[in-house]
């Protein structure tokens, strides 16, 4: 096989592991229309939640389940408990709060689990390779592509089909007025903050074998996922799955034709991005 | 009596703007509020609404109090506010505007509203923003008709439109009131207003200043002139 | 007489008072220098959020490369202090207008977006043009040259104290300057830019325009600060264009409060100041620093601007509303 | 004038090198709790976080220097904020012995006040690559995964040399950034070239992460890995056994090996901090050490004095008997190689492999291209 | 015969596939009031934005005293003595009434706008068009206070004000009666139309009995197309408009 041809395939891996890292940073931001700078502290909850199942025995499929469920069930409290508070301030405060709260988490889960990293081992049965002809691939790797895919289609249909999804879009413009349709508005808020904070926390747990847990996971999670956003057009679910696996697939091909610029390249490629659609790819004009 | 306001005072931030407003309404009445720009008939509706909460005063609905709930509670209850900003959602298409405030037990069907507004009909996949001010108003009033309401508060609803969607409207408002539904309206177009009112009250600064039925309303030049300022003698 | 003159020489005495004080409250002269090179970095930030509503999250590419710009030009060319500040500046304004060309056109939280990014970018592009700004190792051993102005040797440098005073002198010069700014009619016309866009442009006004020129004043008095910074520390690092440094520069413009040039000196020396404290009492400090930034978001919504007004108004004369009323009338006049 | 003798640790407690900063600190204070007296006076530290920023480092240092007169600092992790705080303390002529790695700070930039327990690039090197090409003699294509700052670069400059040296095939090299998390890529380009070693030069989290990926996509197979800097213990129990058997790691020290300080430091360690200690905690209690001991041999406060009792010192260290060579400040001593073993074969749960090898590789003082002033 | 000042040649503007005005030319006469009616969602809006600025041309021309502007962003064209009124308010809402007019006034002056040093008080010419101004609107009570913070009204009136500050050869008013009180409907309409003397004023508007009484030419658009052009009363008996557009006509007031 063509050495281009693998990095596409392992830009993919990466590409829909990125998409998992960002997607809930867009939905939040459309609803919301501020950066949840916590976000990233959500990813390294997941990671830190799944790191410590592993510990106690737990199955890895039922960590799958139940990190995301309680990383999901955190942000809604701190949604409740802060941020429900300063909706109506500028944006600016809530940034200051969430890299807060962000600030906090990082620093709690190093007082918690020590500021050393730890590994943790991929799911028996998805343990080893497969073999593509000359080439190998981690089977947990295939395995996170196949399940990042089917969460992607389950979050595209609950934000584009449902009335669940034409509410979230609505509110997003004016909450005062679908307050005056009758709908518990700053429920649906708190919802998709836990929702948003759920995505990070599977991130979280998908890259958990694949990374390892650390307590500065969450700063790199943030800085990939601002640019999967950035350049799938803010709020827009296709935008980051697209530019997920544009940013991982531009990133692997780098490690091959110019590994010193593989970062840089994602950032380039971002700007050409933004020269030809300002909004990004599928953003909104 | 479906509405009730007794003494009731309302503010944005220091600002007294509603000061003592009483007004009620009964089942299948239209009332309208009249009033010069900055009157306050807005900010009356807003404060039945708690979208402004009422410091002080009585709201009743249906009997009970709901003066000091949340906006959406009140709007669970059965009153529905077309604001006069008409608050079409920009990002959602037209038929979404009208599906996300659908009730399962509303009368209303998407059915019924595009019978009433056709023009609604033609460009369903139409995004919001990209709807006339006339097609907007059409798509507020269809919307808020949605939400199964039992008392329907329109805010100078025929603003901005052509004249024979004035009459259009006009005659589906008269269509809203016959199926029962009780209307406060808000307008500055007479003609609009006594064709359809039962009664008429006036607000001046906050203040209910007259109230009247349409009949005594009018026959009364002098009241229009004095609080509207129409010199119908000139 | 008139008001608004009068305020900007209040605010202007403040900012005087700060210079002064600063040596008798801090035993450091480094740690005083930095209060004021991140309180020039903040008002750079307030300019753009708090007169022109842009919310930019990538001043530190303008701090980073008034860094590199200061320090290339002390290691390779041999001009005079004044100069390789003047040369920061121009390079701080160059750069914005570059970053400023692609993210204007964009509102919001979306350019606050796209401003981070930017900060991504160049970050990596000054840790790949390892030649010329050094990489991870930065630039090391700049000067701090003394400053002489027509032949003239008028400041020492060598010394913490020394050095504060010309980074004080050139604080007040600019605060002047930026006060005079703000006032202005550009100043005023960036305000209706930021209340509503369309409107401006209707009224004819050129928003891009407006808009660029601002970020590139900005960029060019953080980038000032980034000169004064590789003097004071005597290196160009790479940590000066990071993304944290933008974060730390946009936190301390809100803490401070914003649109009024004062708060961001403020907000700076709050800051610096209680980041330096914090940080000897335990090395997890950043838990702490977080649960107040959570709580100045709760808490302390007019910054501390806001709060000490607040006091003001309460030693002064306790519950006289109509002061809001006065201040409108009197911002007219 | 004072009645203590203070010394300042500025290290990273913050950021993604917080655990080094939070073991040197752990380091610093286990030397000044042991010291007891010195010259009369009371031993006191402070540690001050540089948040892994050099500028910030700098203005810590410059801070400590004008508040309380510090003249002596043990600490830096990084080699760019090492290089930085090295300047910054030879301005206030005081003493800085540190741990970092970039060879300018022994080479073309030491200067007087600064002083580096670890074994600069070229010796690593030559105590990993070197002997496993020796070893290995069948094994000639290598492949590479760099950091991009000096001593990624260091390191891949050396080893390129021995290659040259061995007729060994440098099949490829991929650098990536110090923020990268994500080596998939690298991993595949590595597979790709078909090499018989692949050679991680990057360090802490990264090399964990890189290895970590590697042994994912099965290269533990079909290659001998190497990581020619590791932090050692601390990022074995990260790691795990299972990932860590049958990889080559290049190490500064080793708690197993048998020398007094060890035998000493291991049972103090385990008492203070219930671990059989680490390469950050070591190396920063001995750097610690050394200052205090120059100090008592000086007999003076004065950093010209203690600069003078440095130069040339020999003291009991955890690689043995190391010496502070005169020329270029840097301590010559022993560097280690182990091979990662079996979760079934360890002894205790710190016994994660065994010495390979082991020796002194330096450069001579005049191939450092340091001139001291 | 007088030379029209504004001329539209042929203007479409497409939204997407969506033609919203498709190919309308209009001559607009100087010092006449030029109304432009139609259903809602004929595209007058639209035609409005377009020969402002507010979005690009998709074809066609357009001319101010024979000058080509097509191509001029928005802004420019207020320098080309272009002023407008937007149907949906839109102002400085958390400046005061002064300042919002003050801005409008200024902003014809390109130069001083970008100037860094002068303080706007300087301005005086502004400053006074400004007071003015909120005199003949009737807003000198609120004058101190934030626009955001006016009745819908009082907006509406600041909103034809914002485009009368700058002066303009051309002023655009885009129903500037819609949300005003019976009372200042009157005088509202005797203010556009003593704006005929100073400027030409093209204006949409739907209450028919100001069309009908002040214009001198009304263009009647349909479906992104005009329909029907002429005096006020050929068109208002005009078979096509009553059924497509005028209807019996309760709009014009109580009468
Ligand atoms: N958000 C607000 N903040 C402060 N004052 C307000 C606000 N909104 C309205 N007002 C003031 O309250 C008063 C009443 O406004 P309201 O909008 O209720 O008037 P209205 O009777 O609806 O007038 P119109 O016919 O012009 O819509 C006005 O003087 C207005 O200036
Ligand atoms: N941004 C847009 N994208 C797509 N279609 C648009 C857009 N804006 C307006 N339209 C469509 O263009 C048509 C003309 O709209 P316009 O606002 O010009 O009508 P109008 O004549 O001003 O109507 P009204 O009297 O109701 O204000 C409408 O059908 C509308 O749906
Ligand atoms: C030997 C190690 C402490 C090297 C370290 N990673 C450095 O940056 O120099
Ligand atoms: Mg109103
Ligand atoms: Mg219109």
């Amino acid at each position: 096989m063509n050495i281009y041809l693998l990095q596409i395939i392992n830009g993919i891996g990466i590409g829909m592991l990125y998409f998992m890292m960002a997607v809930g940073l867009s939905i939040v931001f459309g609803l919301l229309g501020f950066v949840n700078f916590a976000h990233g502290a959500f990813f390294l909850l997941g990671a830190y939640a799944c790191y410590q199942f592993a510990l106690a025995g737990l199955d890895y499929w039922l960590t799958l389940v139940l990190a995301p469920a309680m990383v999901g069930g955190f942000a809604w409290v701190i949604e409740k408990a802060f941020l429900h508070r300063i909706y109506k301030l500028p944006h600016e405060f809530h940034i200051l709060l969430t890299v807060g709260v962000a600030l906090v988490l990082q620093e709690a889960v190093i007082l918690q689990w020590g500021i050393v990293g730890q590994n943790i081992a991929v799911p028996e049965a998805l343990e080893g390779v497969l073999i593509l002809g000359q080439f190998v691939y981690p089977k947990y790797r295939i395995f996170v592509i196949a399940f990042t895919a089917v969460i992607a289609l389950m979050l595209w249909c609950l934000l584009d089909k449902t009335r669940l999804g034409s509410i979230v879009r609505a509110g997003s413009e004016s909450t005062e007025m679908v307050s005056l349709l009758g709908i518990h508005v700053t429920r649906i808020f708190s919802y998709v903050f836990a929702l948003g904070g759920a995505t990070a926390g599977l991130a979280g747990v998908l890259a958990a074998p694949l990374r390892g847990v650390e307590p500065f996971m969450g700063v790199e999670a943030l800085g990939i996922a601002f640019v999967v956003v950035v350049i799938g057009g803010m709020g827009s679910f296709a935008g980051a799955l697209a530019s997920g696996l544009l940013v991982g697939v531009v990133q692997s091909l780098m490690s091959t034709l110019w590994p010193e610029g593989a970062r840089l390249m994602i950032f380039v490629a971002m700007s050409a991005v933004m020269l030809l659609r300002p909004n990004g790819l599928f953003g909104r004009t | 009596m479906i509405l009730e306001l007794l003494d009731v005072h309302g503010y944005y931030g220091k600002s007294h703007i509603v000061q003592g407003v009483s007004l009620h309404i009964k089942k299948g009445e239209v009332v309208t509020l009249l009033g010069r720009n900055g009157a306050g008939k807005t900010t009356t509706l807003n404060t039945i609404m708690g979208v402004v909460a009422p410091r002080r005063g009585t709201i009743r609905f249906d009997g009970k109090e709901i003066a000091g709930l949340p906006p959406h509670a009140i709007a669970e209850k059965g009153l529905s506010l077309v604001p006069e900003h008409r608050g079409i959602f920009r990002l959602l298409t037209v038929e979404e505007n009208l599906t996300m405030a659908a009730r399962r037990d509303s009368p209303w069907s998407l059915e019924e509203v595009y019978r009433i507004f056709p023009r609604l009909r033609e460009r369903r996949r139409n995004g919001g923003s990209q709807l006339s001010g006339g097609e907007q108003q059409m798509l507020a009033i269809g919307r808020a008709l949605m939400t199964n309401p039992k008392v329907l508060m329109l805010d100078e609803p025929v603003e901005g439109l052509a004249p024979v969607i004035v009459d259009e409207i006009v005659t589906q408002i008269g269509k809203i009131k016959e199926s029962g539904i009780p209307i406060i309206l808000v307008e500055q177009n007479l003609a609009v207003c006594t064709q359809l009112a039962d009664r008429h009250y006036i607000i001046e600064q906050g203040r209910v200043v007259y109230t009247g039925s349409n009949a005594e309303f009018l026959a009364d030049d002098g009241v229009k002139d004095r609080y509207l300022g129409i010199n119908i003698a000139a | 007489m008139n008001a608004s003159f009068l305020s900007q020489y209040r605010h202007l005495a403040m900012a005087v008072a700060t210079v002064l004080l600063l040596p008798l409250v801090l035993t450091s002269g480094s740690l005083a220098t930095e209060v004021l090179i991140f309180a020039l970095a903040a008002m750079g930030c307030n300019l753009l959020l708090g007169y022109t509503g842009l919310m930019s999250f990538g001043q530190g590419i303008f701090l980073g490369l008034g860094s590199y710009a200061a320090g290339m030009a002390l290691l390779h060319l041999r001009i005079p202090l004044i100069a390789v500040l003047l040369l920061a500046m121009v390079v701080g304004a160059i750069a914005a207008a570059l970053v400023g060309w692609f993210s204007i056109r964009q509102r919001g939280t979306y350019f606050v977006m796209l401003t981070l990014a930017f900060a991504q970018m160049f970050y990596f592009l000054a840790y790949t043009l390892r030649d010329v700004t050094g990489g991870d190792n930065g630039l090391l051993d700049i000067a701090r040259p003394p400053l002489v102005i027509l032949g003239q040797r008028l400041l020492p440098t060598a010394g913490p104290w020394e050095y504060y005073t010309l980074v004080a002198v050139v604080f007040v010069v600019v605060f002047w300057i930026l006060q005079r700014i703000v006032d202005s009619i550009l100043g005023r016309t960036l305000l209706a830019v930021r209340d509503n866009e369309a409107r401006a442009a209707a009224a004819g006004y050129d928003v891009r325009t407006l808009k660029l020129i601002a970020f590139m004043i900005s960029g060019a008095i953080t980038a000032l600060a980034g000169a004064l910074h590789a003097m004071l520390t005597g290196i160009a690092p790479l940590s000066n264009i990071e993304y944290g440094t933008s974060e730390s520069i946009l936190i301390m413009t809100v803490i401070g409060g914003t649109g009024k040039l004062f708060a961001s000196v403020l907000g700076a020396g709050f800051y610096v100041l209680v980041g330096d404290w914090l940080s000897t009492l335990w090395p997890r400090w950043l838990l702490l620093l977080g649960m107040l930034l959570i709580a100045v978001s709760l808490l302390m919504q007019k910054g501390l601007w806001g709060v000490g007004m607040g006091l003001l108004q309460l030693v002064r004369r306790p519950g006289r509303a109509d002061d809001a009323a006065t201040q409108r009338s009197a911002a007219y006049d | 004038q004072s009645d203590t003798i203070e010394l300042v640790c500025p290290v990273p407690l913050s950021g993604p090198f917080a655990a080094n900063g939070k073991f040197s600190e752990m380091g610093v204070r286990l030397a000044v709790e042991n010291y007891g007296k010195l010259l009369g006076k009371r031993v006191t530290y402070t540690t001050m976080d540089t948040e892994g920023k050099p500028a910030t480092a700098v203005r810590k240092v410059q801070e400590a220097a004008q508040q309380k007169g510090a003249r002596f600092f043990v600490g830096g992790i990084l080699s760019s904020e090492a290089l930085a705080m090295s300047k910054e303390v030879d301005k206030v002529r005081g003493v800085y012995m540190t741990i970092a790695g970039a060879d300018e700070i022994t080479g073309s930039d030491c200067n007087r006040s600064t002083f580096r327990w670890s074994v600069p690039t070229y010796g690593i090197i030559d105590q990993t690559v070197r002997q496993l090409a020796e070893k290995f003699p069948n094994a000639k294509r290598w492949y590479t995964i760099t950091p991009q700052y000096v001593f990624g670069e260091g390191l891949l400059h050396w080893s390129k040399e021995v290659f040259k040296a061995k007729g060994i095939e440098h099949v490829g090299n991929s650098s990536h950034s110090l923020a990268e998390k994500e080596f998939s890529g690298y991993l595949t380009n590595a597979m790709a070239a078909k090499p018989d070693v692949l050679l991680l030069l990057n360090f802490a989290s990264q090399s964990s992460d890189t290895l970590r990926q590697a042994v994912s996509f099965g290269i533990k197979k079909n290659m001998i890995i190497v990581v020619a800097q590791s932090a050692g213990l601390e990022q074995f129990e990260s790691l795990g056994p299972d990932i860590c058997d049958g990889v080559y790691f290049g190490l500064q020290n080793w708690h197993g090996v048998d020398t007094p300080f060890n035998r000493e430091f291991v049972r103090l360690a385990n008492v203070a901090t219930k671990s059989d200690t680490n390469f950050t905690v070591t190396s920063t209690y001995t750097c610690a050490k050394a200052v205090l001991d120059a100090i008592k041999k000086a007999n003076s406060t004065d950093p010209r004095a203690v600069i003078a009792a440095m130069e040339g010192m020999q003291y009991e260290g955890p690689t043995g008997i190391e010496e502070i060579r005169r020329g270029d400040h840097q301590v010559i001593k022993d560097f280690y190689l182990l091979k990662g073993k079996p979760k079934a074969a360890m002894k205790n749960k710190s016994d994660f492999g065994d010495i390979v090898s082991s020796g002194k590789s330096f450069l001579p003082v005049e191939k450092t291209f340091c001139k001291m002033a | 015969m007088t030379e029209p000042i504004l001329q539209a040649r042929n203007v479409v503007k497409r939204y997407g596939r969506f033609t919203a005005v498709n190919g309308v030319s209009i001559d607009v006469l100087p010092h006449t009031v030029h109304s432009v009616i139609g259903p809602n969602g004929a595209g007058k809006t639209t035609l409005f934005h377009a020969l402002t600025g507010t979005v690009p041309l998709t074809s066609g021309q357009i001319l101010v005293d024979s000058v080509d502007i097509s191509t001029l962003p928005g802004f420019k064209r207020v320098r080309k003595g272009l002023a407008r009124s937007f149907q949906v308010t839109s102002l400085f809402p958390n400046l005061t009434v002064l300042e919002n007019l003050r801005l409008a006034a200024q902003g014809v002056d390109a130069v001083q706008a970008l100037h860094p040093w002068r303080r706007p008080e300087s301005f005086k010419a502004a400053c006074e068009t400004a007071t003015s101004l909120a005199e003949r609107l009737n807003l000198t009570l609120v004058r101190f206070r934030p626009a955001g913070e006016l009745s819908h009204g009082q907006q509406r009136r600041l909103e034809v004000g914002m485009a009368l500050a700058a002066r303009p050869k051309v002023i655009f008013l885009d129903e500037p009666t819609s949300g005003m009180g019976v009372d200042d409907i009157g005088d509202m309409k005797q203010l556009i139309f003593s704006l005929r003397s100073d400027y030409t004023v093209v204006l949409i508007e739907h209450n028919m009995d100001i069309v009908m009484d002040i214009s001198d030419t009304i263009t009647v658009m349909q479906l992104g197309q005009v329909l029907v052009e002429g005096a006020p009363d050929a068109v208002r008996c005009d078979e096509r408009v009553r059924s497509a557009y005028l209807g019996s006509m309760i709009t014009g007031g109580l009468r």
